[in-house]
């Protein structure tokens, strides 16, 4: 039992395929409200890093602890019912939904009852829950500057959009911690400027933000700490300004 | 032991039945991504056609072409039906289940009302063969052999074709996604036609061993067997043509024996409750979905 | 006057079931109801007006035979029909509640006894016509002592197996029955459990086309002794001379129509119905419809009825109550008498297929 | 501009419609042999739209002629098969196939095939490692060396390039640039369309800048690297 | 009411109470042909009740329903979240085992089928109220978190999960639901036809079903219902002629149709327009 300050403890943590070593012997520590930077080339593991800790993959060996409870054995649904909310790289939404009921859709656990239950009594609470939500969801909507988009049909969202969705969707659920995978990719330096703000007001809330980029600009301005990873295992980590001048970093990373 | 064995050797025979169709319906699968629930009919009209020429002209090596060209035709008819149906963005696998499942009533239809007054056909013996073998009930008839044959060089033949071809990775390709095929400058007309063609190839190839194991074809025999063969594609993993030979003979036998051993229409029931094992503890196949 | 014609052509609705499973059927009893219609045109039709058939096809799904029959139950005289058993079960309470004759006729008493007097049966109960076919054929082949029977769960089929096995048992005739799925394509498997019980003969209650395969696999494992098998009624239908071919040479069928029958009409209707089916006999349900459409003729001739609207319920009972208890009807091969919705007196005949036509060998009643 | 003379591509009044949405107005624009041009704009401005209508995939109103022949009446393989290939955006690949598969499909117009194949290899080491592998579930990087390598394995003379460096680390977009600068140096045609619009006018000949469906301003790219607007524009706090 | 109106209506209200227990488990991609088992024995368990033992209608239903959902929720527990055509064959095993087990049990009146239950007096305000009892259960459920739940299951089932919505609790919720339906739509068919046969609840009314489904619009529950009656409907209106053909043209119709709208004539997206116009305006 580990029990220190960290938001998120990684413990030796390994994942494999086949042959393949997604992540190898990962250690990480996230510490609580900061926003934590992942950096990596290519196929270094981050993406995996984030589905082994949200429980979408099973970790081949080690330990996952968040505020202190471990999690590695617990299933997705269990771990995001702690507070871990998350954005895909590859920009899922629902496309057959609204906007606004997108952002709803993730308010599942919102209120959480049993869903019987649920469906009964809320004849008699309709109207405000659902009023309730919607309040939240377009709260969050105008959080990330989709205020104008509630009432559109989620297929016709272009790409910016519907990054800008997930995020939405991600804070709407107030969580303990936020990953976000890629959040900025695609998007214009304008765009990118915006999503950095955002996530620096996702953090002022107290929420603990990690955060994979590819763009190293915003990564450094961004992060408090970051982990640089490449083929599955830790590089190097620290802030940004210990982390730039890190000669294997920039080599593997930046090809300096 | 003699009775178990000659109801084995029954069963391959009946799976062999399975094996062809469904390494028919694995290839739309695999070349257009449907579930062409309408594939045995395809099948028995041309069986019908091989029926028609040889009782009309007895010439053996033109009912043969006039089965492939029949199946071809028939198979080519369906393309821009189901081209139209899986181009369009969105759509489920599940809605090319319910145009075939169309499709099949309008042929069970024109076959049951057009095609020799909507009895069945019947093969000539020397058409359909007698027994190479026999030994108290044991009996294995040349009609089988061919199947057995055939069915195991149409396996490894499509299989080649598929996996190992240019062709076969521009139809799966096509399959997988229209969109990105395009992008790849990849024929899309051409080719999906190429593929329904070479599964109307195969149809016909089908249809003359049908009609040499079976021996008599009628409106309803496709779909007697079509919903068996969905099954025996889902529980060999969808698409998986190894699998389905193997799975479509197990099932053959499985029904024989079970035949030999309980009434016979419990029969179904023990077949389709050892699929539900099977698939309750390999979601995804036996041997593993090539589709997704 | 009072019992003008009041329609133009009478229409004669007949639900049958022209799709599905036993299409073939289907044909050829439309066939012959259009023949009997034709034929009452050229005579004059009835009362001065042409007769039609409206044929409804209702497959062998019982809830299309609810949605036929609610087309036409409010309006029409009398109707054919419906079948098979399923569609009869499903369709004729409705025509019952609403007051109308249905001619079910193309089965047996089982089914339509229940809505006596709305209906009629064409043959007397199957336990107490079928057993003494089979005991006519035991007593042919004396040297049987166990048979398989193979049977098919459809329809009245199990029952008419049960009937069979009645009559033989009579005879001390083992009977073992062996059930054909009635999906099956390939009949080996079938085969081999029946020939592994050491049979003297066989019994086929299931399809025609069916038995013609089974037939033809039981030939190709080498079963010779063909006049001990016996294949039942329902299956006198040319599916079976196509799948069975040559193999039915020498087993026995019966059925209920006379091919001795010198009765011109019937000599016709034979010869013309061959000319439109490639030369193949009419089967064993084929003159049914025709007696229908000549019964429903002479009622209304008879009861002088209009068709009016206005008149329509007490014309439906006329035609009911002339049908179920008609005299003396000369039907296309005999003449007979209905008792209460039931024949008086009908034979069953047993035959010898060789080479390909029937050969009468008995006959039973 | 180092035109030779003959027209390579030549679009001339290019409007392209999504339903009743007009994404392109109007374009005109030409690229010649061996020449290395960028379109740069914001999200939105166009700039797929422009490259699929070369392709024919979004069927432009218009003409677009590419050595002597007119583009909108042909078929997009027939376009590819004259050789023009496009390095989509968001890299598409057939995610049920295996790396090898995928690259083996992309010499389906390309004369070299297996020669060419190992190239690709060579330009991304990764993907020999992962050849057998499912292309689905490479990362998200692996999927676009992918797909560039695939677009390269038609033997185009005209390579579209739709935002190579999206999702990329740092050190790939500079190895993926510098691929392309190589690859116009042995005489590759290439028009890339790129958000990044310092780094794609450091290493183009000329640039068009795409605003809502117009082209807006077009030159020499090292002019517009220098254009006040543009900086304020594109390359604004971005190194 | 002509007789002919009344039981267009009647059948197409029950089909569309059959259509909606496959709909709802299809929400989250689940084709639950297990429905068509229970249908059976619930239609079969009233039939045996009123006949034999005197049930009246009522009684009859609720016991239906509470059995449907029973069955469906004891197999839930290993298909909940299962893969489509897993859900399948499960369904149609189901359908196999209850079909054969009817046909060999005299009881239930074999191969000939059951026959003689008593017929609802007023069946088509019975059935319209329950319908839409039930159609404002469906709407409650799709409007609820939980149908939005069920619409990112069908999208991605891991996008779902860390939203912490649990697929198999949402599957086995669903198909508990349909086998309620489809208890109830078992007792509506035999009370409104007034027999039953084996064979109806086989390969056929899976088809039937699918096809209603399919041709309405899978993403709506609205979609069976024209779908419902323009397939009772069109073969009421074509003329007796061409009766034969009515499976060709039936056949027909519904590949046109699946090959020009994939998704149904109605779907959710286009609701959703014609309601936002409506209020824009
Ligand atoms: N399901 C899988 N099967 C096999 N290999 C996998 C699977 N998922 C990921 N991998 C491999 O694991 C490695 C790490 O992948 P991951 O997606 O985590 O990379 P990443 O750091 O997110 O890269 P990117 O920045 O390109 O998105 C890659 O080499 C990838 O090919
Ligand atoms: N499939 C589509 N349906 C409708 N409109 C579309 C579609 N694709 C693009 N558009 C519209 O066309 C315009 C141009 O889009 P395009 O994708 O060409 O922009 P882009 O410059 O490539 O942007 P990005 O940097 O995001 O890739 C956009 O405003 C968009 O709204
Ligand atoms: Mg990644
Ligand atoms: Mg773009």
């Amino acid at each position: 039992m580990v029990e220190n300050n960290d938001i998120l403890t990684v413990q030796n943590l390994s994942r494999h395929f086949g042959g393949v070593k997604a992540l190898d012997n990962l250690n990480v520590n996230i510490y609580k409200n900061n926003i934590h930077g992942i950096i990596g080339p290519n196929g270094a593991g981050k993406t995996t890093f984030f589905n082994v800790v949200t429980g979408i993959l099973e970790p081949t060996r080690g330990e996952i602890y968040f505020r202190n409870k471990r999690i590695d054995n617990l299933n997705v649904e269990e771990i995001a019912k702690m507070g871990i909310s998350r954005t895909f790289q590859k920009g899922s939404i629902v496309e057959d939904m609204n906007v606004v009921n997108n952002v709803k859709a993730a308010m599942y656990l919102y209120n959480d009852i049993n869903p019987i239950k649920d469906f009964f009594l809320r004849h008699f609470s309709i109207s405000k829950r659902e009023k309730d939500m919607r309040e939240k969801a377009l709260e969050s909507l105008k959080f990330v500057g989709l205020e104008g988009y509630s009432n559109r049909w989620a297929d016709d969202l272009m790409w910016v959009e519907r990054q800008l969705l997930q995020l939405a969707r991600a804070i709407v659920v107030n969580p303990n911690l936020i990953m976000l995978d890629e959040p900025a990719s695609g998007m214009d330096s304008k765009e990118t400027e915006w999503v950095k703000d955002i996530i620096k007001k996702i953090n002022r809330r107290g929420i603990t933000v990690i955060v994979i980029s590819h763009d190293v600009n915003l990564v450094m301005d961004l992060c408090d700490r970051i982990t640089a990873i490449n083929f599955g295992t830790k590089l190097s980590e620290g802030k940004p300004g210990e982390i730039k001048n890190d000669p294997d970093l920039l080599e593997a990373y930046l090809g300096e | 032991m003699e009775f178990f064995i000659a109801q084995v050797l029954n069963g391959l025979s009946l799976g062999s039945i399975y094996v062809l169709l469904v390494t028919g319906f694995n290839l739309m699968l695999l070349v257009a991504k449907i579930i062409q629930f309408a594939y045995p009919q395809f099948v028995v009209i041309s069986m019908y056609a091989t029926w028609a020429v040889l009782r009309a002209t007895n010439n053996v090596i033109l009912a043969i072409l006039v089965t492939i060209v029949v199946s071809i035709f028939l198979n080519l008819l369906s393309e821009p039906i189901f081209r139209r149906i899986t181009s369009i963005k969105g759509t489920d696998i599940n809605a090319t289940f319910v145009a075939s499942i169309g499709l099949s009533m309008v042929l069970v239809e024109i076959m049951s009302h057009s095609l020799n007054q909507g009895f069945p056909i019947s093969f000539s013996d020397n058409w359909v063969g007698g027994s190479v073998f026999r030994y108290g009930i044991i009996n294995i008839s040349r009609s089988s052999i061919f199947a057995w044959v055939g069915g195991i060089i149409v396996v490894v033949a499509f299989f080649y074709l598929l996996y190992r071809t240019m062709v076969g990775r521009l139809f799966r390709a096509i399959a997988e996604n229209r969109h990105v095929a395009k992008l790849f400058g990849i024929p899309i007309f051409k080719t999906s036609i190429m593929s329904y063609l070479i599964a109307g190839l195969l149809g016909g190839f089908i249809a003359l061993l049908l009609s040499m194991l079976i021996g008599t074809a009628s409106p309803w025999l496709g779909e007697s067997v079509a919903l068996k063969v969905l099954a025996v594609s889902i529980v060999a993993g969808l698409g998986n043509l190894k699998g389905g030979l193997f799975v479509g003979l197990a099932l053959g036998v499985v029904e024989s024996v079970a035949i030999g051993y309980v009434a016979g229409s419990w029969s179904n029931v023990i077949a389709f409750v050892i699929m539900l094992i099977v698939i309750l503890a390999k979601p995804k196949g036996l041997f593993g979905a090539a589709v997704e | 006057a009072q019992d003008e014609v009041a329609v133009d052509t009478w229409e004669i609705h007949f639900l049958n079931s022209v799709t599905g499973p036993i299409a073939s059927i289907g044909e050829y009893m439309s066939w012959s109801a259009n023949y009997a219609a034709a034929k009452i045109n050229e005579e004059g039709g009835i009362r001065g007006k042409p007769v039609e058939i409206v044929i409804h096809d209702t497959g062998v799904q019982p809830d299309k035979g609810i949605e036929e029959m609610s087309k036409i139950v409010d309006d029409v005289l009398v109707v054919m029909g419906p079948v098979p058993e399923a569609v009869i079960m499903a369709a004729v309470p409705l025509a019952v509640r609403n007051g109308l004759f249905c001619m079910t006729s193309s089965t047996s008493y089982e089914y339509t006894v229940e809505y006596f007097p709305w209906t009629l049966s064409w043959y007397p109960p199957t336990e107490e016509k079928l057993p003494p076919v089979t005991e006519l054929w035991a007593e042919e082949n004396p040297e049987m002592e166990k048979v398989v029977q193979f049977v098919e769960k459809w329809a009245a089929w199990p029952g008419m197996a049960g009937a069979h096995t009645i009559g033989l048992n009579n005879k001390n005739v083992k009977v073992i029955d062996v059930e054909v799925p009635k999906d099956a394509v390939e009949f080996s498997s079938l085969v081999v459990k029946a020939l592994a019980e050491d049979p003297d003969g066989f019994v086929l209650t299931c399809n025609p086309d069916k038995a013609g395969k089974i037939i033809k696999e039981l030939v190709n494992r080498g079963w010779e002794e063909k006049d001990n098998i016996l294949v039942f009624s329902s299956a006198d239908d040319t599916a079976l001379y196509t799948t069975g071919g040559d193999a039915l040479n020498g087993i026995s069928i019966y059925n209920y129509i006379d091919p001795d029958s010198e009765n011109e009409r019937w000599l016709n209707f034979k010869q013309e119905y061959k000319e439109d089916h490639d030369g193949k006999n009419p089967g064993s349900l084929a003159t049914n419809y025709y007696d229908s459409v000549y019964m429903i003729k002479e009622a209304i001739e008879e009861g002088k009825l209009t068709g009016d609207p206005a008149k329509l319920a007490e014309e439906r009972i006329k035609i009911r109550d002339y049908c179920r208890n008609v005299e003396n009807f000369k039907g296309i091969q005999i003449t007979w008498s209905m008792n209460e919705g039931l024949p008086t007196s009908k034979p069953i005949f047993l035959f010898e297929i060789i080479d390909g036509e029937k050969q009468l060998i008995g006959k039973s009643r | 501009m180092n035109n030779n003379g003959t027209t390579f591509l030549k679009m001339n009044n290019v409007n392209v419609f999504y339903d009743s949405i007009q994404a392109l107005k109007n374009i005109s624009l030409e690229v010649a042999k061996s020449e290395f041009v960028v379109l740069i704009g914001a999200n939105g401005a166009g700039k797929s739209t422009l490259l699929k209508s070369i392709l024919n995939i979004q069927a432009p109103k218009g003409s677009i002629n590419f050595k002597g022949k007119e583009l909108t009446k042909l078929h997009t393989d027939e376009i590819v098969a004259n050789g023009i290939s496009i390095i989509p955006e968001g890299h598409l690949i057939f995610n049920s196939m295996s790396v090898l598969e995928n690259l083996q499909l992309g010499t389906y117009h390309g004369k070299k095939k297996e020669q060419s194949i190992e190239n690709i290899f060579g330009y991304f080491p990764i993907l020999r490692e992962r050849k057998e592998q499912t292309a689905g579930t490479l990362s998200g990087g692996e999927q676009q060396m992918l797909s560039i390598g695939r677009g390269l394995l038609s033997d185009p003379e005209l390579i579209l390039v739709d935002e190579p460096s999206l999702g990329l680390a740092p050190k790939i977009v500079n190895d993926i640039f510098d691929i392309l600068v190589k690859l116009n140096n042995v005489g590759y045609t290439i028009l890339l369309s790129e958000q990044n619009a310092k780094k794609s006018l450091e290493i183009a000949d000329r640039a068009y800048v795409l605003e809502t469906g117009n082209i807006v301003m077009e030159g020499q790219a090292d002019d517009l690297l220098n254009d006040e607007e543009i900086k304020d524009a594109y390359l604004g706090g971005s190194i | 009411m002509s007789s002919t109106l009344m039981y267009f209506l009647g059948f197409s209200m029950t089909y569309i109470l059959m259509a909606w227990s496959i709909y709802l488990p299809y929400r989250v991609k689940h084709l639950h042909f297990l429905a068509v088992a229970t249908m059976a024995v619930t239609s079969y368990m009233g039939g045996i009740l009123s006949v034999n033992f005197g049930w009246s209608f009522l009684p009859t239903l609720l016991l239906s329903i509470v059995i449907g959902a029973l069955i469906s929720y004891l197999i839930s527990h290993t298909i909940g979240n299962a893969p489509t055509f897993t859900v399948v064959i499960v369904g149609i095993t189901f359908v196999f085992i209850i079909k054969t087990a009817i046909e060999n049990t005299d009881y239930l009146g074999g191969t000939i089928g059951l026959f003689g239950i008593p017929v609802l007096d007023h069946p088509l305000i019975i059935l319209f109220a329950f319908l839409l009892v039930i159609g404002y259960f469906l709407y409650r459920i799709d409007h609820s978190r939980i149908g939005r739940a069920a619409s990112v299951i069908f999208t991605d089932e891991n996008l779902a999960k860390s939203m912490g919505i649990k697929p198999k609790q949402i599957g086995m919720l669903f198909q508990t639901i349909s086998g309620g339906i489809a208890g109830s739509a078992g007792v509506f068919y035999a009370f409104f036809v007034g027999s039953l046969f084996p064979d109806f609840f086989t390969f056929h009314l899976i088809g039937t079903l699918m096809t209603i489904l399919f041709i309405g619009g899978y993403t709506t529950m609205w979609g069976v219902i024209p779908a419902a009656l323009i397939l009772r409907g069109v073969p009421m209106i074509l003329p007796s002629s061409i009766a034969s053909w009515r499976l060709l043209i039936y056949g027909v119709l519904l590949v046109a149709i699946i090959a020009t709208k994939p998704k149904g004539l109605i779907t959710k997206k286009m609701l959703w327009e014609l309601l936002k116009k409506r209020s824009g305006s």
